[in-house]
């Protein structure tokens, strides 16, 4: 393993859950950032939003985009939201 | 307290714990899947959350608004999983010692959980189709919200 | 329909009518009787009401919500005779399609049926003292409102 | 009885039955308003409320103090309110 590379947990929910057709997965990178990995993602997984449209959790917190991601991490792309 | 349920909200005393001698005011809503949104017929709702991370935001909010109103408790629960027609998705229930805080502090709370909560809803229509929901587009959702299908 | 009751509200299914399969919001209101006003520790509330009045004016009200508001329906219920701490004095219910006018609809109501209703609340202190509330004075009586004792 | 003598009935609430000792009466008056019916009350009852304070209604309407008053009408002058 490279000393970029990080293994990182992804969850999935609405639109990419269904886009992805799975709702957890192991992932292994070299992005540094949330958002290098969603860009990844996206051409990867062909992902119809854009990041604009989603906001981003590490580890139960949202972050910014521009969060550094660690080995371990539970990352969730989150979709526009509707509760209620 | 905030809490998702898997179970119908129905079956739970939401209020019970909202009694208090000290209580002048008691303002609850009720968010419930209606059966026709944006023209088209609803047939049933859909509600996936992160749950960990809606329980943190929505016991956030809660707090949030124990600092900015006057209020005794403020309560909420939020169903995940499949509704039918008429089913109740989330209630939020205030209490306080004057009305005007429980009206704002209840409306406070509904109107930030519907743009911060990490849940999603997809509308199932009568006529086959589905779509996921976004609260932040200009029209209204199954539940007396604002949002339109995101696909 | 407004409606006075001589019966606790506490015996009645208030909400039961406003099961409605096109509605996605519903908002209530409770007034309760609280165990302290301006200071002093109350006993207990009692409410006498000029009936015939009360019911015109109040389905007045109602009729003047469901033109100004969109609402697919508007309940309110309001208790008369002597009132414990934590009784019901007043229910209020309201359900549109959006939440909006839930909530705008169902202030307006008890907002204008405090100024407006020909009702009259007594409060009985802990002290042995008592005094009638009138709603327009700057302070707050025993039930989620405005006002202070008259005499 | 006199030309403008009226009987009419009077109903009371709150502060002013307890200052009255009952909740309804009739009485035979003269006035030809019903601000001046309050007037007469005020003056015979030592009520300790002004009329600013009142309300008026005659025959279950809400009525200016300026309404004139017939014989056999029911006249309730309404105390502050509270309800809720």
């Amino acid at each position: 393993m490279n000393a970029d590379q990080k293994a990182v947990s992804l969850l999935y929910f609405a639109l990419l859950r269904e886009q992805r057709g799975l709702s957890a997965e192991s992932c292994s990178t070299t992005a540094a950032t949330a958002g290098e990995l969603y860009a990844e993602l996206k051409e990867k997984h062909e992902f119809s939003l854009s990041r604009n449209d989603l906001r981003v959790s590490v580890n139960g917190d949202f972050v910014d985009f521009s969060q550094t991601i660690a080995d371990g991490d539970e990352i969730v792309f989150l979709p526009p939201v509707a509760g209620g | 307290m905030f809490a998702l349920s898997e179970e119908p909200l129905e079956n739970i005393d939401l209020k019970g714990p909202l009694v208090r001698r000290d209580a002048g005011a008691c303002v609850e809503f009720r968010g419930m899947v209606r059966d026709a949104n944006q023209g088209k017929e609803v047939s049933s709702l859909e509600y996936q959350a992160y749950a960990g991370l809606a329980e943190k935001e929505g016991t956030k909010i809660l707090k949030e608004t124990t600092e900015k109103f006057e209020v005794l408790e403020a309560r909420c629960l939020h169903r995940t999983g499949h509704l039918q027609i008429g089913d109740l998705a989330v209630w939020v229930g205030v209490v306080s010692v004057h009305r005007s805080d429980a009206f704002a502090a209840c409306k406070y709370i509904i109107d930030e959980l519907k743009q911060r909560l990490p849940i999603w809803k997809k509308e199932h229509y009568t006529n086959g189709d589905s779509g996921w929901i976004r609260s932040d587009s200009p029209s209204a959702p199954a539940t007396g919200g604002d949002g339109e299908p995101s696909n």
